[in-house]
């Protein structure tokens, strides 16, 4: 009975089976890409110059090698890293920046709202995927650089979104309430606002990951994912597109397991967006 | 039943036998919001239904017109209806008498109206629908409908869009738009919630009105006042059962239920300063653990158990007074409650 | 019409379609990847470069008389040449194009001559220089004259036995002028494009198409067989897969990447479709600046260069070979003797008396590249293997990779940038202006005089004159003997008349490059072509022109 | 006549976040390491260039373009031309201005764009009207779960599946060009199937959250026949603020196909950024970033405008802010995720 | 504070004070030139047509929102000119108690979190002490402390809104004003507050002003009523005296549409 909203959402969240096995794959690749080193069986850099281009299973390498003979399970794992990193370095950076602005635009209000707005809508204005390749150009490619970018890019429809929640929020009640109790501003965003906006932004962010890791895959495409011969699975899927038909394994691996990582991360968006809805339970 | 066997079956313009409504929630549990009700209407006259939120007002009647929810489902019961079952028709059958035999006015006019619809559309749409009249004929009767409902300017408000308009003028078009097919039967909502007391009162003669038509009307409210004013009979419902039903004045007046006595003792008026104030202790059951017997058994002051852990049916107390329905409850103590 | 092209082909028509890659401009005066598509068979120029790409033969000019001296050059031209409208193609058509060439940007309509002008002043056309630098004013003065309607006169500054195939470089193919100068905003688009060589230009979409149909008034028609050849534009560094058209049959000539070469080979009917141009351009590496001086030593460099094991490497890239020098085997004349040669135990030994004994000491050495490639990562594990010193690849964006290549690098950051280069297969070329002594020279200085000698490049207060002064002092004072004597006999071989003489002399320059190992060869590449079989009459010759249009002609 | 002061407050603040846009791209322009000489020397093959001829080359830029003025100059050369629509010869392009660059190519990437968007609507709506009808059945389900599939996959990845199906396997459609329909059909399904989960899904959760409402019960209490209430009561009110995802989809997908359209070899715009951003080639760079913010901000403008037409309550309240609040709110929420790139 | 001595002194006066509200959609004067006083231990009830600015001045009197014109003054101190942190000590002095009970708790916070809320924004003892103060409260207002640990929604609407007034009551104010606070509710839940509210006032002596539409609620908590019209107070008088002999037409038209539920 002693259920708090968060708890509420956790059980419905639980008994959608799809997106709590999405979660539990989620986890078990986060697991995966803390311990590539323990599990890869080669280093990413370690070339088989007897084995080029091999496909699965030939000279010990499970789903083959690259152009270079370097075990392209291993390099997807470590792949896994590169895009993990990203995704949540980006996502929190994004996080961040949204919660501050959008926090300060919705409780504030007045001129420091309509200051901030007109700077969100700057960058939205700026193509986001066009900021992302500049700023990766200017910064040079690295992973701090690629979470900057793709942070930087996605920050704005969060901040939006955080100020929307604010401004509903700040219509509520309790928010009257709290401050005929005496409450200040600064009390009132981060202490009653914030919890109660958190389970959207959650969901947002958690929808985020997979497009973050669909970002920098999108710019190792472009060459601007992370340095060589850092694996980045953007970069081994465009190898692999470039091989298509000589050595469909290049591009098959990583792409399925890429595809099967932004599905996962989108069906625990999915579901968290289902179990923070309490919609479907009003009427 | 037992109460309305000295009517012919003829007479009643509406009779609910045995209604079961369930609700699916979304942990898959099941919830009996509507446990076993039996009612009657007559032509040209009006039932209150009155009882605590939540006690499946709503759902009753949604039930007889087949809107419920997704989730919720009709389990048993009968609804005659001009010689028709409403709850065994299908669901093209029973689209003929919704609208056209049957109008409906909503809890809340803000949103049973289209917002990106006029009024003229919303209130002409279904004469379409059930071929009553053709388009021209349609927009002057709407006209007139408005008109009768006491807008004001009507050519001038039948096409404005419903949230240009007041709350009250919304509640009125809401009846207007039921009105408009001149329906054998009226189910109105909690009509006048949203709306102050001069309102509420205009509101009401004009629902008198299409009463003396003949139309017979189940009215939804909370105020017991409302029901004084207006309607014939009063059912009270509690935890999805009839607790009491009888005419209006007798049970007003003589109320015979504990629970009904409660709620009398909460209601309070103008005037009535000095009268004591019995809230009823305790706080509405959980439906998914409804309490053995009397759902009201364990906020009664008046329990004695093991009795009132036993099944309680409707029985009858008195008889109705001059052609009125009987006053029944369901209650075994209810005969020595005065 | 969204469709940019409009197909509209007469059934039976001839149609030839060959991938190529983007074609930013037609200019042929415009350093861009798509002037060498002019070279091929739209624009022709005096003349076409012979199958081994060292010599010529007669295109424009029918033929042409060299002066005793090796410094006038009389060319006649062909009495029929015609441009597509129908113009006759004059000498006056080629002076005025080089003119265009060598006229200072933006003084004239013709200013958008992105730095092809400059060198081709240094293929040694008197007075070019110092026209283009603004220091000559008189066109007259510049050793490129219309003697009559077909003879064209160019006069040399100094013998260069490069000269006749340099003439097959676009930026010296012939422009319809009249048109140039009457429309300079649109004579690239077709139709104004007017053309001299086999194929005219009818439709061009950027990012897509160049259509080709014959210019019917080219002097040697006969020999234009294709009724259309469509073009596909292909961007070169963003483009999935080649092989896919090709086997689809939607493109009949494709270069093929390295994976699919692999596959075509072993493919009985593919294999028959492989073209290959052998040893087209050399991969190399060339010494970063650095506040460390551990690479200033010429002995880790030499050991370095020994312990690449070329052959392995070359087993990376199909169709590589061990670069055992930076002049190319293609190149006439080419062989061995003046290698550094490959020894392993030599090299450790020069690494010890470097003071870096198994590697101990000397920092992480970084191979900077602009894109990733299989052959640095390879190096790098080679490397690694080979001496015990640590190799890591620094693979950068272009526009870092550009920047980072002239810079002194900080801290211990040392290493070589890799690359690429190819040119015409001659020793003038691989001596004189790839790697040329000049760029030894500067790569020699040792960090602290390069920063000196870029602030002197750099300063806007001093003129033209003092500024060269300055540079050719510091040259002298502090570019390592090697380099010197590199230059010493550079010069000489341009001025040798006598062939023998003249290879051995640039031979012996190309062993004092080696022996510096400021530039380091790593391997000769090769490019694959696949060419539909139901194509007669290709020949892959040497880069950069690969094969030309004219005498393309379906099977019958 | 609040209308007229709206659009132009509207125009106003448009033209401010362009110069802003203007600024930034500006900026982080200069911040980039290299120039367009440097690489253009690199990239163009003109191996045989000597260093003389860089020399050369950098001059003869910094003279044509302007480039040996101070940054602020060259910004406001460049502006000036930027107001009359003139951003100037392209560098890498050379001979070519940059608004001509944009009006050959964007009908490319806006044709490409405005298909792949009517597709996905075509495929989505009914879908999510489908799913939402049949809410938590086998059907639902199924389809919610076959279209997340199809968004999960960026479209580089779907169009190279789509190329080594179609065109590598069964050889039935052309995998580059862009001669006629048939080149089309690989990237605008490329592009759709993205976007067409994104609608199914934002369709289903609208019609979902419409059904629900009272007025839709109310409708069918008329005795409203059950499609006609569908469509004209809940699909209708579903579909406005659908408006608002459509829009910035629609210009996300302009400016977004670069890897469509170089594997598929389309002349789009998308593909001129990507170069001009590795080539640095400022005036092409900043023409076509200045064009697709322009294009961002004229189609939410736009998408504002038509929410408000189909909406009686934001309409009545032009003028004020309601075309800005209704609009804005639901497309913030719709926006959950970016445009995958 | 339940002195006697004290007992009829203003304790807050609004003279003449207006709101006016402007939008782009025009507009609203939503109080217009009202005065009221509210003696100590004295409940004051507002009644009138909605829309007629009823809330609007409970917000004012409460410092919720600025007003246009005139003065609300609080012991007699200007509300609008004090210090922040004046009026912050002010704000434990007057509480609110909101229409929808629900809304106006923290979702997320406990019941007992709740009602130890404004000790905790006024540093009132330590955090185990605010916590028994609370539960006490609880308790007061006939909520089981067992159940302090659910959270708001866990609890029926008339519960919702005893924690609403627990709150409202944990600073011991000398001002309580509820803005409908039944009207939400359903006639039983409704006289459960009611109840609670005469208990409350007569032990604790508290001043206050209570908002409804419904007259009868009003007749019975209020020892004198405001009839509120368009912004304006067109009548006000003692309770009895306005129900038994009103003298506005507006009161009039009002008292004679309540219907009676008894005969
Ligand atoms: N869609 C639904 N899903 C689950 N339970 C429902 C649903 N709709 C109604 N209920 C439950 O059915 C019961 C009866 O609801 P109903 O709306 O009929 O009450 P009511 O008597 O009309 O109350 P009120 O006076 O507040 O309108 C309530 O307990 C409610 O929680
Ligand atoms: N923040 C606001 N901005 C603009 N107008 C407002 C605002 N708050 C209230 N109003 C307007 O002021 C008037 C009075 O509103 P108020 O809420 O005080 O009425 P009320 O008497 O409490 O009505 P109800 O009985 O419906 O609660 C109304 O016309 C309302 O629309
Ligand atoms: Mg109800
Ligand atoms: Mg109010
Ligand atoms: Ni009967």
């Amino acid at each position: 009975m002693t259920k708090s909203p968060l708890r509420h959402a956790w059980d419905r969240f639980r008994r959608n089976k799809l997106a709590l096995g999405s979660l539990i794959f989620c986890g078990l690749l986060i697991i995966v890409a803390l311990s590539a080193p323990l599990i890869a069986p080669f280093h990413y850099t370690d070339t088989d110059f007897d084995n080029k281009l091999v496909g699965p299973g030939v000279g010990g390498h499970l789903l083959g090698t690259d152009a270079l003979g370097r075990d392209v399970f291993s390099r997807v794992l470590y792949g896994l890293r590169t895009a993990l990193s990203v995704a949540f370095g980006a996502e929190v950076t994004a996080l961040v920046l949204a919660l501050i602005i959008g926090l300060l635009a919705g409780y504030v209000g007045g001129r420091l709202e309509q200051g901030l707005m007109a700077g969100t809508d700057v960058m939205y204005a700026f193509p986001s995927y066009l900021f992302a390749v500049v700023l990766v150009t200017v910064l040079g490619r690295s992973i701090f650089a690629l979470i900057l970018a793709i942070g930087i890019a996605s920050w704005v429809t969060q901040a939006r979104l955080v100020r929307a929640q604010v401004l509903t929020l700040k219509q509520r009640e309790y928010v009257e309430a709290a401050r005929s109790m005496g409450a200040s501003g600064f009390t009132i965003a981060v202490r009653y606002i914030l919890p109660n906006a958190i389970g959207p932004i959650l969901v947002t962010t958690s929808f985020g990951i997979p497009a973050a890791i669909g970002a920098e895959a999108g710019l190792a495409l472009l060459g601007l994912g992370v340095e060589p011969p850092t694996p980045s699975w953007g970069g081994m899927i465009s190898e692999g597109v470039r091989s298509l038909l000589s050595a469909p394994h290049l591009l098959l691996f990583p792409a399925a397991l890429f595809a099967l990582t932004l599905l996962a991360f989108t069906w625990v968006g999915d579901g968290l967006r289902d179990a923070f809805d309490a919609s479907g339970d009003q009427r | 039943m037992s109460l309305s066997q000295d009517h012919s079956a003829q007479d009643h313009l509406l009779e609910v036998s045995d209604l079961r409504t369930e609700f699916r929630r979304s942990d898959g549990e099941r919830l009996t919001v509507v446990d076993g009700i039996s009612f009657t209407v007559e032509p040209g006259k009006a039932l209150a239904i009155v009882g605590e939120s939540g006690s499946g007002k709503s759902v009753t009647v949604r039930s007889l017109l087949g809107l419920l929810p997704r989730t919720g489902r009709v389990t048993g019961g009968t609804a005659q209806f001009q010689g028709k079952d409403l709850l065994a028709l299908k669901q093209r059958d029973l689209r003929k008498i919704r609208g056209r035999d049957i109008g409906m006015v909503f809890q809340n006019a803000m949103e049973a109206m289209n917002p990106t619809l006029t009024v003229e559309r919303q209130l002409t749409e279904h004469l379409l629908w059930h071929g009553i009249c053709g388009k021209a004929d349609a927009r002057k009767r709407a006209v007139q409908a408005l008109g009768d409902v006491g807008i004001p300017e009507p050519e001038r408000r039948v096409r404005m869009y419903p949230f240009q308009m007041s709350g009250g003028m919304r509640q009125r078009a809401m009846i207007a738009m039921a009105m408009i097919t001149r329906p054998a039967l009226l189910i109105a909502d909690e009509p006048t919630t949203a709306v102050d007391v001069t309102i509420q009162r205009q509101l009401l003669d004009l629902l008198a009105g299409l009463k003396d038509q003949g139309t017979g009307v189940i009215m939804i409210t909370h105020d017991l006042g409302v029901a004084r004013y207006f309607c014939d009979d009063v059912m009270v419902m509690y935890a999805g059962r009839v607790m009491e039903r009888a005419s209006t004045l007798d049970l007003l007046d003589r109320p015979r239920h504990p629970y009904s006595i409660g709620l009398l003792g909460s209601s309070i008026e103008v005037g009535g300063r000095d009268l004591p104030l019995i809230p009823i202790p305790g706080s509405p059951p959980d439906l998914a653990r409804r309490p053995k017997g009397c759902p009201f058994n364990p906020r009664c002051t008046q329990a004695e158990q093991p009795r009132c852990s036993e099944e309680q049916e409707l029985i009858k107390v008195e008889s109705g007074s001059a052609g009125s329905v009987d006053h029944g409850a369901a209650c075994w103590k209810a005969a020595a409650l005065v | 019409n969204i469709f940019g092209s409009q197909p509209q082909q007469q059934e039976g028509a001839k149609t030839l379609r060959i991938a190529y890659t983007t074609v930013e401009t037609v200019d042929p005066q415009v350093i861009t990847n798509g002037m060498w598509i002019l070279t091929r068979g739209i624009l022709e120029g005096l003349v076409t470069q012979t199958e081994t790409g060292d010599s010529v033969n007669p295109a424009t000019a029918e033929s042409w008389e060299i002066s005793d001296d090796n410094l006038t050059y009389t060319f006649k031209l062909r009495e029929n040449a015609k441009w597509s409208n129908g113009d006759p193609v004059t000498a006056h058509d080629f002076e005025a194009t080089y003119k265009r060439l060598f006229t200072p940007s933006g003084a004239s309509a013709g200013g958008t001559t992105l730095g092809a002008n400059s060198y081709q002043a240094s293929t040694g056309i008197k007075g070019a220089v110092e026209f283009l630098s603004g220091a000559l004013t008189d066109w007259s003065q510049v050793g490129v004259k219309a003697t009559g309607d077909k003879e064209l006169v160019i006069t040399l500054a100094n013998p260069n036995p490069d000269l006749l195939p340099a003439l097959s470089h676009p930026s010296l193919l012939p422009l319809h002028m009249k048109t140039v100068e009457e429309k300079p905003d649109d004579w690239q688009k077709p139709p104004n494009f007017i053309t001299n060589g086999p194929y005219a230009v009818t439709n061009w979409v950027m990012n897509s198409t160049l259509d080709l149909v014959p210019n019917e008034n080219y002097w040697d028609r006969g020999q234009v067989f294709y009724d259309n050849i469509q073009v596909q534009l292909i961007e070169a560094t963003a483009s999935g897969t080649q092989t896919v058209p090709y086997e689809n049959n939607e493109t009949d000539i494709v270069g093929i990447p390295d994976v699919d070469v692999q596959r075509f080979q072993k493919d009985p009917e593919l294999s028959k479709h492989l073209k290959v141009v052998e040893n087209y351009s050399v991969a190399y590496l060339a010494k970063l600046r650095s506040e460390n001086p551990a690479l200033e030593d010429i002995r880790v460099r030499q050991a370095l260069s020994m312990a690449m094991s070329r052959d392995t490497l070359a087993g990376v890239v199909t169709g590589a070979k061990a670069g055992q020098t930076l002049v190319p085997g293609r190149v006439k004349g080419w062989d061995d003797s003046f290698a550094l040669g490959e020894d392993i135990e030599q090299a450790k030994r020069l690494l010890a008396e470097a003071g870096y004994p198994d590697g101990k000491g000397l920092p992480e050495i970084r191979i900077l590249a602009g894109v990733d490639s299989p052959i640095v990562a390879a190096l790098a594990d080679v490397w690694q293997k080979n001496l015990g010193i640590k190799v890591r690849p620094d693979i950068v964006e272009s526009g870092v990779y550009v920047e980072r290549r002239w810079q002194v690098q900080k801290g211990d950051y040392i290493g070589f940038y890799f690359g690429t280069f190819a040119g015409l297969p001659t020793w003038p070329t691989y001596t004189g202006s790839l790697w040329s002594p000049i760029d030894v020279q500067k790569f020699s200085l040792p960090s602290a005089s390069w920063a000196q000698y870029q602030k002197i490049e750099q300063d806007k207060e001093l003129d033209a004159g003092t500024k060269n002064k300055q540079l050719a002092a510091l040259l002298k004072e502090k570019s390592s003997p090697g380099s010197r004597e590199m230059a010493d006999l550079v010069a000489k071989g341009y001025s040798e008349p006598d062939d023998a003489k003249r290879l051995a002399i640039f031979k012996e320059a190309a062993g004092v490059r080696e022996q510096e190992s400021l530039y380091i060869p790593v391997l000769w590449l090769s490019v694959y072509f696949a060419v539909r079989p139901t194509i007669e009459g290709i020949v892959m010759r040497a880069y950069p022109d690969y094969f030309y249009l004219k005498g393309l002609k379906p099977k019958a | 006549m609040g209308f007229v002061r709206y659009l132009a407050s509207r125009v106003a603040r448009l033209v401010v976040s362009l110069i802003a846009v203007s600024i930034i791209a500006f900026t982080l322009l200069q911040l980039a390491p290299g120039s367009f000489a440097d690489i253009a020397r690199v990239s163009s093959g003109a191996t045989n260039i000597g260093s003389a001829g860089t020399e050369q080359m950098v001059t003869e830029l910094e003279n044509r373009y302007g480039e040996d003025k101070p940054a602020w100059q060259q910004y406001l050369i460049f502006m000036k031309g930027a107001i009359t629509w003139d951003f100037g010869p392209s560098y890498k392009y050379a001979g070519q201005d940059v608004q001509d660059i944009i009006a050959t190519a964007f009908p490319v990437s806006a044709t490409l764009a405005i298909i792949a968007v009517i597709i996905a609507l075509l495929i989505s709506v009914p879908i999510g009207v489908f799913a939402a009808l049949r809410k938590d059945s086998i059907g639902d389900h199924g389809t919610m779960f076959v279209v997340t599939l199809g968004h999960a996959l960026p479209s580089y990845l779907t169009a190279a599946f789509l190329i080594l199906f179609f065109t590598a396997t069964l050889h039935l459609l052309p995998s580059s060009g862009w001669d006629g329909p048939a080149n089309m059909i690989m990237p605008v399904l490329a592009l759709a199937l993205g976007p067409v989960a994104v609608l199914a899904r934002y369709v289903r959760s609208s019609m979902l959250e419409t059904l629900r409402e009272e007025y839709v019960t109310a409708a069918l209490a008329k005795g409203g026949p059950y499609s006609t209430v569908v469509i004209r009561h809940a699909l209708r009110n579903s579909l406005i603020p659908l408006v608002t995802v459509v829009g910035p989809l629609l210009a996300g997908l302009m400016t977004g196909t670069v890897f469509v359209e170089t594997l598929f070899r389309i002349p789009g715009l998308g593909l001129y950024f990507t170069q001009a951003a590795a080539s640095r080639d400022m005036p092409l760079l900043m023409g076509t970033t200045l064009f697709f913010a322009l294009i961002l901000m004229v189609v939410n403008l736009i998408v504002d405008l038509i929410y408000g037409a189909l909406d009686p309550r934001i309409r009545a309240e032009a003028g004020g802010r309601g075309f800005l609040r209704g609009g804005r709110k639901l497309w913030q929420q719709s926006k959950v995720q970016p445009t995958s790139v | 504070m339940s002195e006697s001595a004290k007992q009829g002194e203003v304790l807050v006066r609004a003279e003449s004070v207006s709101k006016l509200f402007s939008s782009r959609a025009g507009e609203t004067l939503a109080v217009d030139d009202v005065s009221l006083d509210v003696r100590r231990g004295e409940t004051v009830g507002i009644v009138g047509e909605s829309g007629s600015g009823k809330s609007t001045l409970a917000r004012l009197i409460m410092g919720l929102q600025p007003v246009t014109s005139g003065r609300i003054l609080f012991e007699g101190q200007e509300l609008s000119a004090m210090t922040g942190k004046a009026q912050h000590a002010l704000r434990g002095k007057m509480q609110m108690v909101f229409q929808n009970p629900y809304g106006s708790l923290l979702p997320h916070y406990t019941a007992v979190g709740n009602v130890a809320e404004p000790l905790r924004l006024h540093n009132r003892g330590t955090r185990e002490s605010r916590r028994a103060k609370a539960l006490e409260l609880l308790e007061l207002v006939g909520v089981n402390p067992r159940f302090a640990d659910l959270s708001p929604r866990q609890f029926s609407g008339g519960q919702q809104q005893r924690i609403a007034i627990a709150r409202a009551l944990a600073l011991e104010p000398d001002l309580l004003v509820c803005d409908e606070p039944t009207s939400s509710l359903d006639v039983s839940i409704q006289a459960q507050i009611l109840a609670l509210l005469e208990e409350l006032r007569g032990s604790l002596g508290l001043s206050c002003v209570f908002i409804s539409h419904n007259l009868a609620v009003v007749e019975r908590l209020a020892d004198r009523v405001a009839v509120m019209r368009t912004g304006k107070i067109v009548e006000a008088a003692p309770t009895e005296q306005l129900f038994a002999d009103p003298q506005d037409e507006y009161t009039k038209t009002l008292l004679a549409a309540v219907l009676p539920v008894r005969a």
